[in-house]
């Protein structure tokens, strides 16, 4: 399978997403965000960092780049389109996916392992999966605290559009083991068509038991299928 | 501009430092000039107090390619490998903007390193605050970490070690040192030394503006209360450029054009200038008209000790500026050719077409002052401590209060502010004796640390310099790391101070006795003088960085228990030694009684014994026995853990205190399955290695004898609570 | 010419950085605070001397960049 | 009563937010924006009916909290 990864000045997880694609068996091609094309490719990946330093807002210069009208263009017509941390803040600004980031509630920066229960698992990013899964992953940043209206909650909530949830390790959703301030507990969403994911933890971070664990690898592995 | 004596002291010159101009000169300096002298000669760029004694300290072993003297010291680590690291003070920064200034810390020492070639791999750092009550510490902690972790989360570099410390002793002047780590290849390594006449002289990074100007100097100088007026332009941070100048400065080091480049620290456009032609026995010659600028109408005074960030020198081969600029431009960052280098060995800046200053490299150099300032000798206490003197104290509580400290909590709180995971390599994270950085792609690591000891090296800073040294190759050899060599930022007091200088030249003496016996040697590093306010001098307070290396990656260890019912064991003599411990300043809050000694020869004995046994996979776990002695090291297993403990005092040490709390050194704990215990024991005992049998694991429980019994899930809690509660968030 | 946006998120969005705030304010003591809510602040020159066509040029910066308007509001101001 | 807070860098200090800000802008074709620089903002209301004492609250929020002195001045406005 194809996959490209488009790298704006900032970006920091690009390297890291790309080694856990190859080392996955996809195959890879780094996109800049200057161009103007987009490889052909299965799968379009938009990294985790600090683009454009998180300046502004963060994901909003990105959202105007060349390359991510053509990001837009493809995802409209079905490709299959992964953000991950600043790449879901990215996905947001560019309006693929509804909602906001807003900062932690803790107006802190947060950095570790937190616990996701998989409360959907019919779509393409996590039918390796089981549902009710509870999977550890990494998340680090500032603004994950997701928020969206009354009623786009409730068409996400009744359409299986959330695949991950915060949870604790017995894996109850509450306010406890809510690390950010997001409603519901929402990790990360999908689009209507189910085509494009935008999530905050890392599972290019979880697939390795040296460093970590392998708990991302399915995300990966459910693509591939 | 007449310049006056009033001017030369406000420059922080002496009066007979400003005749020595003149007589080097052959003549007055005019205002840049004498501004150019002040910032080469200040204590930061000239180490002219500090200098005599640090030659003193070795620098060499079979791994070192590159010791002190350039931007970062380089070690190998075998196929083609190297790893460049170095620590550096942003103390009076950090007291003034605690966030611009540990940002700025952070954004320093990164320069340093990838100026050499390295892609940075971790971010360390120490910093140490005043004492919780004082009115400025919770902004000072707040600012400080958010700091750096705002600098080193976005620039995507992981910060996956360090130590935060509080001490009244830093209560007017705050300790914020930041280390970094870079990886090269050994082949590929690039320096400052200019070579070659009439190459194009390049800025690129950001533009220049007014900040920080005089930031050398005032970094050479003591607080007092005229320091707020006095301050200048506080320079602001921006990782993001400072992400493209590194992704632009590595990418042009592919080709073969950079003859040699200088990152733009302290004292700016001017230090790095000199700096490059001082070691390449040239001139250099600048036009700064040049000079991209900020700000409308900066003079050349301004540009020439301006401190703006994420700035960079470098000299071209003839023929690749076009080349050269074209990446440059692709990451959106300024190149421009400003001068040249010159066979004068001079330093000539023009100016709308007229010479601004002409000053020769060398009197800014190795002409620069040279002091061997007066030291007097420590008197040393030796006067054991007796625990009679004291108002005695029910065991558990003692420990309680202990864990609870500011000083002993867990510090969740700080390192979860930092990003630890990002590019993927690391293997061990803050909270273990030393982090792990797998080489990209490959089955080996190196290991991390940074250590301080205050207290020893006040109450002894030639005992202290010691077992300062010793505790980072401790912390290495604990996680399974050969320890390779060191970085060092010594934080000290005024050095105009006999007394202050004699804890400088003691300290330095008592680290060379160490890293020479450990082999353990010195590539790196920086001084801080002056910390402190209207005589009042911090503690001295060296932090060692140090580095191992990890050449098999199944082979590495940590301090987490691993079973119940494994056998625990102390290596290492246990005296009962409580002079200068955490159980005398956290629960009497006494500075008292001699520092530890440390026995260099036992020290390196059980260091080397440990390696074995790791290696060999025949133990558990793992931990090394610092401040708080064994009973805090204890905690530190089972609350990383989840697995309790049963303790007994073995019989011979009378006081229970002594044996738990004491800090005596060049000891660990092992903890080992109890299938491997005989193993172990035949190698112990083969090689002389001192021990003693004090308890096994078991579920859940804390325990020890009838002093002490507490669910480990209760000493959790207990350990977590300080931060949280004196922040006022919780998470 | 000179002019100042002023940005703010919509009534019904939370504003964690406000509320926060707001927190640490009324634990200082400041026991009179009722409301507070944080927004962002722009100070942009640009070389028009028509303030009409001016203007026009502003918004069309709030629009495509600096605002995000699903979830803010904006204001300009000649200075 | 309603105050305004107008938070802005000083003068020589560097606004990287801004620049970048500025950059993209141009990049987007804003060829007049000469200059742009970032701050920010908030809107609090507090139970005080005496103007000048409902200012000095204000003013003292913006010293203890609000700003940093080191490198920000602040406007405080009556809304
Ligand atoms: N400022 C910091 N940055 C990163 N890691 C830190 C910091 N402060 C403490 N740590 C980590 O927390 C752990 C405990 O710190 P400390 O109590 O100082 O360790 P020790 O006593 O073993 O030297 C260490 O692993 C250290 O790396
Ligand atoms: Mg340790």
């Amino acid at each position: 399978m194809n996959s490209a990864v488009i790298v704006f000045p900032g970006s920091n997880c690009d390297r890291d997403i790309a080694s856990a694609l190859t080392k996955l068996q996809f195959k890879n091609k780094m996109v800049w965000h200057k161009d103007t094309e987009l490889p052909k490719s299965d799968l379009i990946v938009i990294p985790g960092g600090f683009s454009y330093g998180d300046y502004l807002r963060s994901g909003a210069i990105a959202a105007k780049s060349n390359i991510l009208k053509e990001v837009i263009k493809s995802a409209k017509s079905g490709s299959i389109v992964l953000g991950i941390c600043n790449g879901f803040q990215i996905l947001i600004e560019t309006g693929l996916l509804s909602g906001a980031l807003l900062r932690n509630k803790n107006l802190k920066f947060i950095s570790k392992d937190v616990n996701l229960k998989v409360v959907n698992n019919n779509n393409k990013f996590c039918s390796k999966y089981k549902k009710d899964n509870i999977i550890s992953l990494n998340i680090a940043h500032n603004e994950g605290n997701y928020f969206t209206n009354k009623d786009h909650l409730k068409e996400l909530e009744d359409n299986e559009l959330i695949p991950f949830k915060y949870c604790n390790s017995k894996g109850v959703i509450s306010n406890e083991s809510n690390p950010n301030g997001s409603l519901n507990n929402i990790a990360g969403i999908l689009n209507r068509e189910k085509n494009i994911l935008g999530m905050m933890p890392h599972p290019e971070r979880m697939i390795d038991d040296l460093v970590s664990n392998t708990d991302g690898i399915d995300l990966f592995s459910s693509i591939l299928n | 501009m007449k310049i006056t004596n009033e001017i030369i002291l406000s420059h922080g010159l002496k009066i007979d430092e400003y005749s020595k101009i003149k007589t080097l000169l052959n003549r007055d300096p005019n205002f840049l000039e004498l501004g150019i002298f002040s910032a080469m000669w200040n204590e930061h760029c000239s180490y002219k107090s500090s200098k005599i004694h640090l030659k003193k300290l070795p620098v060499k072993n079979k791994y070192v390619i590159q010791g002190p003297g350039e931007n970062a010291g380089v070690i190998d680590i075998g196929d083609d490998d190297a790893i460049v690291f170095k620590i550096e003070s942003h103390n009076h920064p950090s007291f003034i903007e605690p966030y611009q200034g540990a940002a700025t810390g952070v954004g320093g020492i990164l320069r340093d390193v990838f100026t050499m070639g390295a892609r940075p791999i971790a971010l360390l750092n120490s910093i140490h605050f005043g004492s919780p009550e004082n009115t400025k510490t919770k902004s000072l902690l707040n600012g400080v970490v958010s700091g750096i972790s705002g600098y080193g989360n976005c620039i995507g570099i992981p910060t996956i070690a360090g130590e935060t410390k509080f001490n009244r002793t830093y209560n007017e002047n705050i300790l914020v040192n930041a280390m970094a780590v870079g990886l090269a290849n050994k082949n590929k390594i690039f320096y400052s030394k200019a070579k070659g006449t009439n190459k194009s002289v390049v800025y690129v990074g950001s533009k220049t503006g007014r900040d920080g100007i005089h930031g050398a100097s005032m970094a050479s100088e003591e607080f007092d209360e005229n320091s707020e007026e006095k301050k200048p332009t506080v320079q602001v941070g921006d990782p993001f450029t400072e992400k493209l100048l590194m992704e632009a400065c590595l990418e042009l080091m592919k080709e073969n054009s950079i003859i040699s480049i200088q990152d733009m620290g302290a004292a700016g456009l001017t230090s790095s200038s000199v700096e490059m032609a001082h070691k390449g026995n040239l001139g250099i010659e600048l036009n700064l008209d040049k000079v991209p600028c900020r700000e409308e109408n900066m003079s050349p005074y301004e540009m020439m000790l301006s401190e703006s960030q994420e700035r960079m020198l470098l000299i071209i081969e003839d023929g690749k500026e076009e080349s050269a600029k074209k990446i440059f431009e692709k990451w959106d960052l300024e190149f421009v050719v400003i001068g040249k280098t010159t066979q004068t060995n001079n330093l000539v800046l023009k100016f709308k077409n007229e010479v601004v200053a002409s000053i020769p490299i060398d009197a800014l150099s190795s002409k620069a002052p040279l002091y061997d300032r007066k030291w007097n000798k420590k008197k040393v206490s030796s006067k054991k401590v007796d625990l009679k003197n004291l108002e005695s104290i029910k065991f558990d509580e003692a420990f309680l209060k202990i864990v609870s400290s500011a000083n002993h909590s867990n510090k969740k709180w700080v390192t979860e502010q930092y990003d630890q995971m990002v590019m993927g390599d690391t293997v061990e994270r803050s909270g273990t004796d030393a982090a792990i950085v797998r080489i990209h792609n490959k089955d080996k690591a190196i290991a991390v640390t940074v250590d301080s000891s205050a207290n020893y090296c006040k109450s002894n800073p030639k005992t202290g310099g010691k077992q300062v040294v010793c505790e980072s190759w401790r912390n290495l050899i604990a996680v399974g790391a050969k320890p390779i060599a060191i970085t060092n930022c010594l934080n000290f007091g005024n050095p105009e101070n006999p007394e202050i200088m004699g804890e400088f030249a003691e300290n330095i003496l008592g680290m060379k006795e160490a890293c020479e016996f450990l082999n353990y040697p010195v590539v790196s590093g920086n001084v801080s003088f002056y910390n402190g306010t209207n005589k009042k001098n911090i503690f001295p307070t060296p932090v060692i960085g140090g580095v191992g290396l990890i050449k098999n990656l199944k082979r590495i260890q940590n301090h987490r228990f691993k079973k119940i019912d494994s056998q625990i064991i102390v290596i290492g003599k246990t005296f009962g030694h409580l002079g200068q411990s955490v159980f005398l300043e956290e629960l009497y809050s006494l500075q008292d009684g001699p520092s530890p000694e440390v026995n260099l020869t036992n020290e390196k004995n059980n260091g080397e014994i440990i390696l074995k046994l790791i290696t060999s996979g025949a133990i558990n776990s793992v931990h090394d026995i610092s401040s708080g002695g064994i009973i805090l090291s204890l905690a530190e297993m089972s609350l990383s853990s989840g697995i309790g403990v049963k303790i007994s005092k073995p019989n011979k040490i009378s006081n229970i205190f002594e044996y738990f709390f004491g800090e005596d050194q060049s000891r660990y704990i092992l903890e080992i399955d109890k299938k491997n215990y005989p193993k172990v024991e035949k190698i112990l005992k083969d090689n002389g290695i001192y021990f003693q049998k004090i308890g096994i694991t078991q579920n859940n429980l804390f325990e020890l004898d009838k002093h002490l019994k507490i669910s480990v899930k209760e000493l959790y809690d207990i350990n977590n609570k300080w931060y949280n509660s004196y922040n006022g968030f919780v998470s | 010419m000179k002019f100042s946006v002023i940005i703010t998120l919509k009534k019904d969005v939370l504003d964690p950085q406000g509320k926060v705030v707001q927190q640490t304010l009324q634990n200082m003591g400041m026991d009179s605070l009722r409301n507070l809510r944080q927004g962002k602040y722009f100070e942009i020159e640009i070389n028009e001397l028509d303030e009409d066509k001016a203007k026009n040029i502003i918004e069309q910066m709030c629009e495509k960049l600096l605002v995000n308007l699903i979830i803010e509001d904006y204001k300009i101001k000649k200075l």
